[in-house]
C-alpha cells in the first residue's frame, strides 16, 4: 500500500474531510497570532502583573510536578512490572481526574482542603492554607494532571522488557539496583516526558485553580479575569504568552517521545 | 553441581513439574522440548526471577531456593541477547563486576572474541557478535551456573557455528555447570553432556544424548528426536518372545524380549535399507543418521535382518536426501539420498524391498 | 519476579509512596459525594437551571463529537497507515489543543468566531453566530477535546497489521472495501473509546466555553457561577452529577479499553 | 503465468531487483533467500500491494504493474495466517466470493481439510489449521497465481508436513501457478518445480531445485544449499586443464575444463568419504545427501577418485550424523553417520582418508 502512483479515490477523499480538520486547529491559532501582532510580546511581558503571574504559574506548576513525580514514578513502575489484588482499580483513580470535570475538581478538593475541610483544618494550624494561597494552587495542579504524568511513565516501563531486570538481578543487583541502573536509563526519556506533559498541563490548568484558589491569580485566571472586565484585546496578551509557553513545551515533547515511537514501529518487511 | 528436587512452577494457568534433576558440577545439561513446554518457566525458576510452587532448587549442595538470583551465582543469557541498550559492550560485561578486575576481563573477552567490540554499542553489533557479548556478560561474574534460554536461535549460519564453538570452549574451561534451554535437537547433540526431554511440563527422560536417541522412553520423545517410525504390534502368541507382528501381519524380530501383548516399535528412517525386489542391486538407506551395513558387520552378527515387501506411496525431497514413504502396510517412512531416489527411479507404485537388523527396533509398552 | 514469598523492601517502600498519591486522588472525590449527600441528587435534578444545563451540555458535546467523528475518523485512518511529507506537522497540530490552555482557547477561537472574527462576520448573516450561543459551546468543545477522539483511532488503526488490508485486496476489495469490511471492524472499540473520551472531555469543558459562550451555561459554567454567588453548598448538587456522568463514562471506556490492552499484552513465556 | 521483467522494488533504503524472472502456467516456483534478502518486497510487488520503482508484472500475458491487487486474480497467504478475528472460519473463507458458490466451495473445504472448521473463530484455531483456513480463503476465487509468503514457517512437526502436502496438492490439482517464499532450503526441494535464488536483492539462480544444488552459480548460492567447502584452488601449470592445486599444494581432478588460474572448488560434506588409511576398512560417508559409492558404479568409471590425506581437527555430533572437520589443508568437512565416528574412533588427532570423485566437485570463478 506504499507509495501507490495514483491517488485512489477513497484515500483521496479521506484527505479531505480530514484536512477539515487540519484548517479547523490550524486557523484560531493562526488568527491569534496575527491578531496580537509581535509587538503585543514585548508589551505582554512588560505587564507587572502578567510578569507575576507568569512566575507564580510556572513555579507552582514545578513544584506539582515535583511532589507527583517522587510518587509517581514508584506507583507506574509497580503498575507496570507488578500484578496485585486491585490493580484495576487503583489504575482506575489514577485516570480518573483525566474525565473529571475541572470546576467539579475544584469543589472537590475544597471540600477537602477549605476552610471547612478535613486537611483545610487540619494544617491551618501550621500555617497552611489552601484557599487563594499557592499552596491551593498547587494541590489544584497536582490533581488535574497528575494521570499524565503517570500514564507516560507506566508505558515508559512496560516498554522495557522485564528479562532485563531478571538478566541485571543475576549480575547481582538487587530490585532496587536493577530498577536504578537498568529500567530507569531505558524509560528515562518517557518519564521525563510525562513530567513535560505535566507540567504543561499544570500551567494551563484554569477551572480547578480559579475554584480553589482564584487569587494569586495564574496566568489562566488572569486571562479569564482581563477577558471579563475588559474585553478581548486585553486577554490577547497573557493568552498569546502562554500559547508559546505550551508550544515550546509540546515541542520538546514531541522531540522526547517521537523517537521511541519510531524505536517500536515495525520495520519496513523485506 | 545444580539439585532441582520436587520442583513445581506456574507460569498462568500452566504448571511444569514435579521436576528432579542432578546435574554434576561443570555438566553441560540440554533441556530440549517442544515451545510450550515449560522450558523457560524451570529455568526462571532455577534462576531464581521466578518463585517455584513447591520444590527446591540446590546449587553445589546449598538449598538456594528462597535466595534471591543476585546472591544464586548463576549467569544468565537469554535468545536476543538483552544488553542493556544504554550501556557499551564494555559496560555490558563489567556491569555484575564490583571493580574491573582486568586481568581476568582479560581472557574472557578473548575467549569470547569482543576484544575488539568494547567501545560499540549494543545496536551497532550483529546478532552473532550480541550474543558473545551477552555470554561474556554472564561469565565475567565467574557464575557457578550458567543458564541458556535458546542462546543460539536468533543467529544463524556460519556466525551460528562459531557462537556455538566459543559457547562450548569458555564453559568448559571455567568448569561451569550449564543449563542450556533449546527446541533443537541437533544443538543438543553438538553440545550436551547430559540430555533432559521436557514434554507437557514433564521431564520424560533424563540421560547421554546417544542414549535418548537409540532409546527414547516413550512415543513423544522418539519423534521429537526425529524417529518418524512408531509402529504398532503385537507378540506372536507361540514365540520366543523376540518376535512380533505388525498391524499388516507381517512379523519383525526384535533384541528386547516382549511380554505384554501389545507393543510400540520404534524404528529410524535411516536405519532402514531400502532396495529394489530380487535380483536388482540393493542400495543402503543415507542421510540423517545411521549407516545399517557397516554398523551390521561392526556387530559382529548380531543382527538378524528383518525383510519387508512394500510398494512406495510417495518421495518428498529434502535436497540432499529424501523421504520415502513405503506402504507395507503400515506405513514405513525410509531416508535414501535424493542421488539414489533418481538410480532406482522410485516414484509412487514402485515395489521395493526393506531391510533392517533386530537391533534397529527400539521397543516401547503400547499406551493407554 | 511473579509471586516472590516475601515482599523486598524495595517493593514495599514504593508501594507505600504510590499509595499516597492513590489517597490524595481518592480522598477529595470521597469527600465530596460525602459532603453531598444521597439526597441531593435527587434534589439537584429537580432544579430547572441543572436539568437545562444537563441537557444543553450533554446535546452539545455529542455535536461535537459527531462531527469530529466524521473528519478524524477518516483522518486516525491516513495517520495509522499512510507517509506523507509533513505528517509529523499535522500529528503535531492536532495533538496541540491537549496542551493548549483553555482559556487562551477560548480567546483564540474569539479570535474567529468571534463579532469581528473573519467566521463570525461571514456567518453572522446566516443566523449563525458563535458567542453566547450552542453552536460557540459546540465549537468550543470540538477545539478542546478532539484529539482524544483522532489519537485514540489512530492508536487502533496502527494496530490492526496493515497486511490484513493487503489480503482482503488480493480477495477483491477496493481501498474503501478493506477498511470497512477488515480494518474498521477491528479497530471499532478502540474507536468508540475515542468517541466516549472526547464526549467525557466536552461535557467538562469549562475555560474555553466559558469565554466563547459563557451563555448559555453549561455544567461546569453552572458550578462556577454558583459557587461564586452563593459558594460552595450551592455549587456542589451540579458538581456532584456532573462527576457522576463523567464517572460512567470513564467506567465505560475502561471496559472497551482493557481488554484491548491485555490482548497486546505480553503473555507468560513458558 | 508470471512474468516479471527488470522489475525494482524499494522497501525503506533498501532495492530489490531488477529481477526478471519467468514462470510458465501451473509451475510451482520457491523463492528462496536468506532472510532480508527482499523476497517479501518482490511477493509484495507482484500482489500489487507495493508499486515497484520500475519493471512490469505480466500476469498470463497481461501487463498488470499498475492494475490495483483486487484486480489481479491473485491470492495471499502469509506465515501467520492472518485470518479475519472478527469473522468466522466460513465468513474468512467466503470473503471473496461475491455470491457463495458452495458447490465450488466445498471441494476446496474438502481438498484442505477444514470442513469440521467453518463454524469456529480463528482465535480458537491451531498454527496448522490458521494456515489450511488462510490457503482456503486465497484459493476460494479461484485465483491464477498464488502467493505464498513463508507459509509454513508457522507450523512445526507433523501439522508442518501435513500442511505441506495439502498445500500441493491442492495448489496442483487447480492448475494454479505459485510463488512461495521461503528461507528453507528444504522446503523448495518437497515443494518447487523451479528454485528462484534471491541474495542481498539480486536474483542468483533460476532453475530446477536439484541443478541449483549440484551446480551453484556463486559461493553464497553454494553455502546457501548447505556446501560447506567452498576452497581455493589454482590452475596446475602444465596439465590438460582439469587438474587443479588446493591451496596446500594437493592435486585434485576435476570434470569441468579450468582455463582460469585461480578458481573456487564446491565439495558438498556428504560427497566425501571418510576412511581410516591403509589397510583399515574403509567407510563411506552418509548422512545429509547423496552415497557417493553406488553412484560411481552407476556412472560407469566417469569418475576419477581423488584421494586427500589429512587430520581431524573436530567432530560435531547433529544427532544420527556428524560432521567431521579434516584439516588437508585446507580444512574440509565430511558428513558421517554417528554410528561410524564411534566404530572408526574419530576423534581430533585421528589421521584419515578422504576420498571423493572428480565429478563431486564443482568449479566456479574465483571471485574478486
Amino acid at each position: 500500500m506504499v507509495r501507490r502512483r495514483r491517488l485512489e479515490p477513497f484515500t483521496l477523499a479521506s484527505a479531505v474531510v480530514a484536512l477539515v480538520l487540519v484548517a479547523f486547529v490550524l486557523v484560531p491559532v493562526v488568527s491569534m497570532m496575527v491578531e496580537a501582532g509581535a509587538g503585543f510580546l514585548g508589551q505582554a511581558l512588560r505587564q507587572n502583573d502578567v510578569r507575576r503571574s507568569l512566575w507564580l504559574t510556572g513555579s507552582s506548576a514545578l513544584i506539582a510536578t515535583g511532589l507527583v513525580f517522587l510518587c509517581g514514578v514508584p506507583l507506574a513502575y509497580l503498575l507496570a512490572r507488578r500484578h496485585f489484588p486491585g490493580k484495576g482499580l487503583v489504575e482506575g483513580l489514577i485516570d480518573l481526574p483525566i474525565v473529571f470535570p475541572h470546576t467539579a475538581a475544584g469543589v472537590a478538593l475544597l471540600t477537602v482542603y477549605g476552610r471547612d475541610g478535613v486537611l483545610g483544618r487540619l494544617l491551618a494550624p501550621l500555617g497552611l492554607t489552601f484557599t487563594d494561597s499557592v499552596a491551593g494552587i498547587v494541590v489544584a495542579m497536582m490533581f488535574v494532571s497528575l494521570p499524565y504524568l503517570v500514564d507516560t511513565a507506566r508505558e515508559a516501563f512496560a516498554l522495557v522488557d522485564p528479562r532485563y531486570e531478571q538478566v541485571a538481578r543475576t549480575l547481582g543487583s538487587s530490585p532496587a539496583g536493577a530498577f536504578l541502573r537498568v529500567s530507569l536509563p531505558q524509560a528515562w526519556r518517557g518519564v521525563l516526558a510525562g513530567a513535560l506533559l505535566m507540567w504543561g498541563r499544570g500551567i494551563s490548568e484554569f477551572g480547578a485553580v480559579a475554584i480553589l484558589a482564584y487569587n494569586p491569580k495564574v496566568i489562566s485566571v488572569l486571562v479569564f479575569e482581563r477577558f471579563e472586565g475588559f474585553g478581548l484585546h486585553s486577554a490577547l496578551p497573557p493568552a498569546v504568552l502562554i500559547v508559546i509557553i505550551a508550544f515550546v513545551v509540546f515541542v520538546l515533547l514531541r522531540a522526547f517521545l517521537v523517537p521511541r515511537r519510531r524505536g517500536t514501529g515495525r520495520e519496513d518487511d523485506r | 553441581m545444580i539439585g532441582l528436587s520436587g520442583l513445581c512452577v506456574r507460569g498462568g494457568r500452566f504448571v511444569v513439574g514435579p521436576v528432579d534433576l542432578q546435574l554434576a558440577a561443570g555438566d553441560y545439561c540440554g533441556l530440549v522440548g517442544p515451545s510450550g513446554a515449560g522450558k523457560t518457566l524451570l529455568l526462571q525458576a532455577v534462576a531464581g526471577v521466578r518463585s517455584p510452587m513447591a520444590g527446591q532448587v540446590l546449587i553445589d549442595g546449598q538449598d538456594l531456593t528462597n535466595t534471591p538470583p543476585e546472591k544464586r551465582g548463576v549467569g544468565l543469557v537469554f535468545q536476543d541477547g538483552l544488553l542493556f541498550p544504554h550501556l557499551s559492550v564494555a559496560g555490558n560485561i563489567g556491569y555484575g563486576l564490583r571493580r574491573r578486575d582486568a586481568a581476568s576481563l582479560d581472557g574472557l573477552v578473548r575467549d569470547l572474541g569482543v576484544e575488539d567490540l568494547m567501545k560499540r554499542s549494543p545496536g551497532s553489533l550483529s546478532g552473532g557478535e550480541r550474543q558473545r557479548v551477552a555470554l561474556a556478560r554472564a561469565l565475567a561474574p565467574g557464575p557457578r551456573v550458567l543458564l541458556l534460554d535458546e542462546p543460539l536461535s536468533a543467529v544463524d549460519g556460519e556466525a551460528r557455528e562459531e557462537l556455538r564453538d566459543m559457547l562450548q570452549r569458555a564453559t568448559r574451561e571455567r568448569g561451569v555447570t550449564v543449563l542450556h534451554v533449546t527446541h533443537d535437537v541437533a544443538e543438543v547433540f553438538s553440545l550436551a553432556d547430559t540430555c533432559a526431554v521436557l514434554v507437557d511440563g514433564g521431564l520424560r527422560q533424563v540421560g547421554p544424548p546417544s542414549d535418548v536417541l537409540r532409546r527414547p522412553v516413550d512415543e513423544d520423545v522418539a519423534r521429537l528426536f526425529g524417529a518418524r517410525n512408531v509402529l504398532r504390534a503385537t507378540r506372536q502368541p507361540d514365540g520366543d518372545g523376540r518376535t512380533v507382528l505388525l498391524a499388516g501381519g507381517s512379523p519383525l524380530r526384535v533384541v528386547q524380549r516382549v511380554d505384554a501383548a501389545e507393543v510400540l516399535l520404534v524404528v529410524r528412517p535411516e536405519d532402514v535399507t531400502l532396495a529394489l525386489p530380487a535380483g536388482v542391486a540393493s542400495v543402503r538407506a543415507v542421510a540423517g543418521a545411521g549407516g545399517v551395513g557397516v554398523a551390521d558387520g561392526a556387530m559382529g552378527g548380531a543382527s538378524e535382518p528383518n525383510i519387508l515387501v512394500g510398494r512406495v506411496e510417495r518421495v518428498v525431497s529434502h535436497g540432499g536426501h529424501s523421504l520415502v514413504r513405503v506402504m507395507v502396510p503400515p506405513a514405513i517412512d525410509v531416508s535414501v539420498s535424493s542421488r539414489e531416489v533418481a538410480s532406482l527411479s522410485l516414484e509412487p507404485g514402485t515395489d521395493v524391498e526393506l531391510r533392517f537388523g533386530a537391533q534397529m527396533v527400539w521397543v516401547l509398552p503400547a499406551q493407554g
